[in-house]
């Protein structure tokens, strides 16, 4: 039979329209089954669609209709179209996006805002899903403001807290700042290459055509077209997903419920920064120099979140900055020119900081929305189910085979190690070492958090006492799913040299590494598979020695933590990581309070002085004084009248004579 | 104004006077107009000159018949006179229309009669109106 | 004798006397009589440029004298509603002084 | 030579006839009523003059011979498109003001007989004037309309205000149409004695400068009917001492016909730069002291009064164009601009005579929380006042639009600035009746004798015809084309 994509989006749509209108009347029950139901339904019709693109081998495309069309100039037409990496994110959305639906029944229980939230939760997966079926750039923009707007308002869900507005502006106003550069891209694309279709965007001819084109930018001098519009579209990227400057949203945005932080800034919509790079690989491949920056940063940005989670004492923030660590190991990858690992990483990610992110939620829900891990410990023998789906999950993003993490963070890894070692770039050998690091260190802040809340004896407040239980029916439910997920998740994409067959990256066509295009794409396998023998050695050796430091810390003795923290260095190291290296503060001063002060003053100045003092009062004043003069005129007096009068007709016979004899003059 | 006035001096723009059209009746009775004016003038002034001057309240008093005048010579009119003075000036004016008709009333035949007839039949329209809206009863 | 200019001369000066009259004096009958005088000034100019053209330019064209016809109707008929209005404004302001009706202005 | 009559010109005659016996009618139907129902509302005169105006209006489209100017009654009146728009927008506006006198009069005490007749003998006059095309016509007829209008100014006697006011139109009145005799003369004589438009046009006398100062002053004898400044001084104090359908009346039928006749006499004596020049002076003062002295009048009546007044001075705007240079084809736009005052000032009077039934009313803020109490009455003003305003998808906006877009092809910026300008004062105090209107609470004092069905169908009606000239106005401009086109024939 054949599938139109628009049902994609639109069933989700349609489950916002009546939850959103009708939720109060008809409700919880019924918007529980449209609001989760129609999300799985388009899961269905996702699946059917990948399933086509399986075994027939035909990319879904749904023409639609001319959206703005000015013919020969600009002609953009509303369509969505299905590759491989659009059937994949579709799915994720679609499935753990469901799985996060049917989980908010449980945990949304008895909220005042009930059927606001689903409604919300759905537009957000509609959005969502235009962004990854868009077939132009303007298309995917607006999915890309979209899935933005939602997250402002489910961040803010619980407006009567101040602080959780205050988070939701942050998060809007530096997405703002990625996406008016997205949107300069976007202008780029349209001046150069005249379209916005993806096509267009990655056909190699057009890219090819334009590599030699140059605009001067003001600072930077004269760049090439293509490394601007790359660097641009990255800019937005990391607005969207939280790296280095603008990530300082993602931990605030935790004031959300926690099945949103899961599905939003976890599982989705964090990663359309990434998605945004594969879907556009040959664009990003052709600027070179773009890619070490964004390797980079995406390192750093995993080491600064890694660094950060430590300090954490807020479970949430701790998932929160582990996140954004993820979020760099992608661009990392990216960077390397590994974009399948890239993506292969952003789909196990979803399941296994979902599954994290759901869990901690359970225990929230238990805690009675307690979420200061020190108000916590001990929890494993109430909680053994949520225990042992977290614990799965934190192996899983530490790198422990063979769950999900590993296989994904081990190809990243490697691609960096090629990279680095085999083709000689020394900053990708650089930012290697970092992220090479930074594995060890997840696996610690990881262990420390599951050890906080689960392990050692209980430091629940005694008002708690034994209210603390096990949530079970569909939060357990989604636990389980995701669970099963994050353990099989990694068979996806098993590399060859474990006697995988890379499926997921053959399926989206996603280059696994720079030496697959670039000049020196012939090492023999044997060198290749030695090389990744010993990268994956090391990570995992590194992963383990951060899990056994980290069991050495929290496990029984705390006589070395103690020792750390007792001394000098390590003092000011841990409240360095708590204040999350001052960045905060640091934006505060360096661009927020001047700002505040610049606008204030022109608002004084311009506003008040100038437009409403001078332009408008005294406008006013003059025209009201003239008609207070005209009136004054009007005294009512007959003869004044017929004086007027007199004068008028002599001065109108007057200026008819002088005129007439100016005329005669000429 | 002043340009005005000098164009009208200008004979050259004006070459047509009366002088030879205006018949000589008009001068006659120019003159006899003069005539009365000197006399009159002329006896008024002889009695200033000649006549003696003895002045007393008696004679400088109103002469009434002889009796004792009874009050001030200016009596106000009644509203009702000007109101009929008004309607007055209106109909007679209006019988202005009727000379020239008078005149040439054979040359404009049945089409003129007509005319008249419709222009009178109007004018006494507003006569009846006023007449049966007791405009003309003197009180 | 008379030359058109001298005709003119004399409805310009009774119709300047008119103005004046109109503009100066304070009693409404006599502002009433120096409306009707700018009229009849006006109706002299017409009937001397009429009989003037009646025996120059356009023989047996008499427009000028049918329009003072005209406006001496027209002349009585304002006189008449300014004569009404007098007395209404007689009953009452009981003044037939035009600078005292002021009342409206602004 | 034997006098003859064409049917041509009895067919020409015949509205205004029609007009003169509907008035003579209702005086006589009058007479024969006892004293104690003088004062009572007289519907059957109401239908009397309905059905004579309605009689007068289809005799409008009774197609004449389309005899060119000069043929008609020795030249003295023609029957062309020109004029029949005229006689029309003055027989609607007299059609509403009877139907809205009767009942607003016999709340005032006062009887509407004599009114309506002089509503009907006045649209006789004002029909011929819109038709005249000879001096002596055109003087009778705007004599003859005047009067009319003198009387229903100080129709209640007992008025001080009243009488003030009726008095003062009189005496201007007189001197201002002293002053239009004196240029007719003038034109008179320097065209060598013609007085009918064809001849004098014909005639060599047009470079005299007895001629332009007698067009000059016949000009000044317009601007005073139509009240352009300095001629204007009558119009508040007029506007606030007369009947507010008296108010309405006038400041549609009078200025409609002046400028009706005012234009078909400039399109025939010309008159050249030197007059569009002291014209476009007078329109641009017209326009800024109209709408800066309404700014803060708190009578209804008077802030009418000065927004009619720079109304007026928008409508001299395409009579400047039309004397210098092309000739009838930016003129086209006043009869259109006629029609869509003539509907929407028709509405605004419509209310102002229903809050002033019974006492006079006519503060601003006797209209707060109108729109609670009539909201009918209030929605018909609303309407009115952003027509009147210039607000888009009215009949007045597409009125400003036609005359400013045109002056502004034909060069005339300046002109065009001011008028922009002006309308862009006059919405300040053309919304604040709006305001007090939808936005303000009743006064508890505030209980409104409802309006008579007739005041209630007139604003109804205008309001609706405004807004239809604002949505279609194609047709209507058209025929405003052509009608110019047809005036030099």
């Amino acid at each position: 039979m054949d599938i139109n994509l628009l049902w994609i989006p639109l069933l989700p749509f349609l489950g916002f329209l009546i939850t959103g209108m009708l939720g109060k009347k008809i409700g919880n029950k019924s918007v529980n089954a449209i609001a989760c139901g129609l999300p799985i339904l388009s899961f269905v019709i996702s699946y059917a669609a990948w399933s086509r693109l399986v075994y027939e081998g035909t990319e879904l495309h749904w023409s639609g209709f001319p959206w703005i069309w000015i013919e020969g100039l600009v002609e953009i037409p509303f369509a969505l179209h299905l590759d491989g990496i659009a059937a994949v994110m579709c799915m994720v959305i679609t499935g753990v996006g469901s799985l996060i639906h049917l989980y908010s029944i449980g945990y949304m229980k008895g909220d005042p805002g009930y059927h606001r939230y689903f409604a919300y939760l759905n537009l957000f997966t509609t959005f969502m899903l235009i962004l990854v079926l868009g077939d132009n750039l303007l298309l995917m923009f607006i999915g890309w403001e979209g899935v933005g707007l939602c997250s402002y308002l489910l961040i803010g869900f619980w407006y009567e807290e101040d602080a959780n507005c205050a988070a939701g502006k942050k998060a809007f106003i530096m997405n703002r700042v990625g996406d008016f550069a997205f949107l300069l891209g976007i202008f780029l694309c349209l001046a150069h290459f005249g379209s916005l279709d993806m096509s267009t965007l990655t056909d190699a001819t057009a890219i090819s055509a334009l590599s030699a084109e140059t605009l001067s930018v003001p600072l930077l001098g004269s760049v090439s077209v293509i490394s601007m519009i790359v660097l641009l579209l990255f800019i937005g990227a990391t607005g969207k997903s939280a790296q280095i400057p603008l990530y300082v949203w993602l931990p605030d945005a935790m004031a959300g419920p926690t099945p949103v932080s899961a599905l939003i800034h976890a599982a989705t919509m964090v990663t359309s920064g990434v998605y945004l790079c594969c879907r556009l690989m040959p664009l990003f491949e052709a600027a070179p120099a773009i890619l070490a920056i964004i390797a980079g940063i995406g390192a750093c940005t995993a080491l600064l979140a890694a660094l950060i989670a430590f300090g954490q004492n807020d479970i949430k923030k701790v998932l929160a900055y582990s996140t954004v660590s993820q979020l760099g190991y992608m661009f990392f990858a990216i960077g390397v020119g590994a974009f399948s690992a890239a993506f292969f990483h952003v789909v196990t990610h979803a399941f296994f900081k979902a599954l994290l992110f759901l869990g901690s939620g359970s225990v929230i829900h238990a805690m009675h929305h307690e979420q200061d891990m020190r108000k916590m410990g001990g929890l494993r023998k109430q909680l053994p189910f949520t225990h042992l789906t977290f614990l799965i999950g934190t192996l899983a993003i530490a790198g422990v085979p063979p769950l999900a993490g590993f296989f994904s963070k081990d190809e990243i890894l490697f691609a960096g190690y090629q990279q680095g070692f085999l083709m000689g770039v020394d900053s990708a050998a650089l930012f290697w070492g970092i992220s090479f690091l930074t594995a060890g260190m997840t696996a610690f802040y990881m262990i420390r958090c599951v050890a906080l809340t689960f392990w050692g004896e209980s430091r629940v407040d005694s008002s708690l006492e034994g209210k603390v239980h096990e949530p079970g029916g569909w939060i357990g439910f989604a636990l389980f799913m995701l669970a099963v997920a994050s353990i099989l998740g990694g068979f996806l994409n098993v590399p060859e040299f474990l006697g995988g067959h890379a499926t997921l990256g053959h399926f989206t066509g996603l280059h696994s590494s720079a030496a697959a295009h670039g000049a020196a794409a012939s090492f023999s396998p044997e060198v290749l598979h030695a090389a990744e023998w010993k990268s994956m050695f090391l990570s995992l050796a590194v992963a383990g020695s951060g899990l056994l430091l980290a069991f050495y810390c929290y496990g029984k003795g705390h006589s070395l933590r103690k020792r750390f923290t007792e001394s000098g260095v390590g003092r000011w190291l841990c409240r360095l990581s708590q204040r999350k290296f001052y960045v905060d503060e640091f934006y505060a001063t360096v661009f927020v309070r001047p700002f505040e002060t610049m606008s204030h003053l022109l608002f004084i100045l311009i506003d008040r002085i100038l437009i409403d003092g001078i332009l408008v009062s005294g406008s006013a004043l003059l025209t009201r004084g003239l008609g207070n003069w005209f009136r004054k005129m009007q005294t009512g007096f007959i003869p004044g009248y017929l004086l007027t009068f007199g004068c008028g007709v002599l001065l109108l016979v007057y200026m008819m004579l002088s005129l007439i004899q100016q005329g005669g003059a000429q | 104004m002043l340009q005005l006035s000098a164009f009208l001096a200008k004979e050259s723009s004006w070459p047509w006077t009366i002088a030879n059209t205006v018949d000589t009746d008009l001068i006659s009775l120019l003159t006899f107009a003069a005539v009365t004016v000197i006399v009159g003038v002329v006896l008024l002034l002889l009695s200033e000159l000649l006549g003696p001057r003895r002045r007393d309240p008696q004679k400088d008093s109103v002469y009434e018949c002889g009796v004792p005048l009874l009050d001030d010579a200016r009596e106000p009119f009644t509203v009702k006179f000007y109101l009929v003075a008004i309607l007055f000036i209106l109909f007679d004016i209006e019988t202005v229309f009727l000379l020239p008709y008078a005149v040439v009333y054979k040359q404009l035949g049945i089409v003129g009669l007509i005319e008249m007839g419709a222009f009178l039949f109007v004018l006494t329209g507003g006569l009846i109106y006023l007449w049966t809206r007791g405009a003309l009863e003197w009180d | 004798m008379f030359s058109l200019p001298a005709l003119l001369y004399l409805s310009a000066f009774l119709f300047s006397v008119g103005t004046y009259g109109v503009l100066a004096r304070r009693n409404i009958l006599v502002v009433l009589m120096s409306l009707e005088l700018m009229l009849n000034a006006v109706n002299i100019a017409l009937v001397s440029f009429g009989r003037v053209h009646a025996l120059t330019a356009f023989a047996g064209e008499h427009s000028g004298q049918i329009f003072t016809l005209m406006v001496l109707a027209v002349a009585a008929a304002e006189a008449a509603i300014g004569l009404s209005l007098l007395l209404v404004i007689w009953r009452r302001w009981n003044t037939i002084d035009l600078r005292q009706l002021c009342r409206l202005n602004g | 030579m034997e006098l003859t009559i064409s049917g041509a010109e009895i067919l020409a005659i015949l509205p205004a006839a029609i007009l003169v016996v509907t008035g003579l009618v209702q005086l006589f139907a009058d007479l024969g009523r006892s004293a104690e129902d003088k004062h009572s509302e007289k519907t059957h005169l109401a239908m009397i003059g309905v059905t004579g105006f309605l009689l007068a209006f289809a005799a409008l489209f009774v197609q004449g011979s389309g005899a060119s100017a000069g043929e008609l009654y020795a030249g003295a009146m023609t029957d062309d498109l020109f004029g029949r728009m005229g006689a029309g927008v003055v027989i609607m506006t007299g059609l509403f003001s009877t139907l809205m006198a009767g009942s607003y009069l016999a709340s005032r005490g006062s009887n509407s007989a004599e009114f309506t007749a002089l509503i009907s003998f006045g649209a006789g006059s004002m029909a011929l004037l819109c038709q005249a095309t000879n001096l002596i016509s055109i003087f009778v007829a705007i004599e003859t309309l005047s009067l009319a209008v003198y009387v229903m100014a100080g129709y209640f006697k007992d008025e001080r205000a009243a009488s003030e006011g009726a008095f003062k139109y009189f005496v201007l009145g007189a001197f201002s149409s002293g002053f239009l005799l004196l240029g007719m003369a003038f034109i008179y004589g320097a065209t060598g004695g013609s007085v009918a438009l064809t001849d004098i046009a014909a005639s060599n006398g047009q470079q005299d400068t007895l001629f332009s100062v007698g067009t000059l002053l016949v000009l000044i004898g317009f601007a005073f009917k139509v009240g352009a400044v300095p001629f204007h001084s009558w119009v508040p104090d007029v506007y606030q001492g007369a009947p507010v359908v008296a108010v309405g009346w006038m400041a549609v039928a009078v200025k409609a016909s002046s400028l009706f006749c005012l234009c078909r006499f400039l399109l025939f004596t010309g008159g050249g730069n030197d007059l569009a020049q002291l014209l476009a002076a007078i329109s641009v003062v017209t326009i800024l002291l109209g709408n800066l002295a309404a700014l803060n009048q708190q009578s209804l009546k008077r802030m009418m009064a000065y927004s009619g007044i720079a109304h007026t001075g928008y409508l001299l705007i395409p009579l400047v164009v039309a004397l210098s240079g092309d000739g009838s084809s930016s003129a086209a736009s006043i009869p259109f601009y006629m029609f869509a005052y003539a509907a929407t000032t028709l509405a605004a009077f419509g209310v102002l005579a229903a809050i002033s039934v019974g006492s006079d009313r006519d503060q601003v803020h006797d209209l707060d929380g109108l729109a609670k109490n009539r909201p009918l009455l209030a929605l018909g003003f609303t309407v009115a006042l952003l027509s009147l305003a210039g607000i888009p998808l009215t009949a007045g906006f597409i009125g400003k639009l036609l005359i400013l877009s045109n002056a502004i092809q034909q060069g005339f910026l300046l002109l065009a600035l001011v008028g922009i300008i002006g309308s862009l004062i006059s919405v300040y105090y053309y919304l604040r009746p709006v305001v007090s209107m939808w936005f303000r609470e009743p006064k508890s004092s505030f209980e409104l004798v409802p309006a008579s069905w007739g005041i209630t169908f007139t604003v109804a009606l205008c309001g609706f015809a405004t807004i239809c000239f604002g949505l279609f106005p194609d047709w209507l401009i058209d025929l405003s084309k052509r009608s110019v086109e047809a005036i030099l024939g």
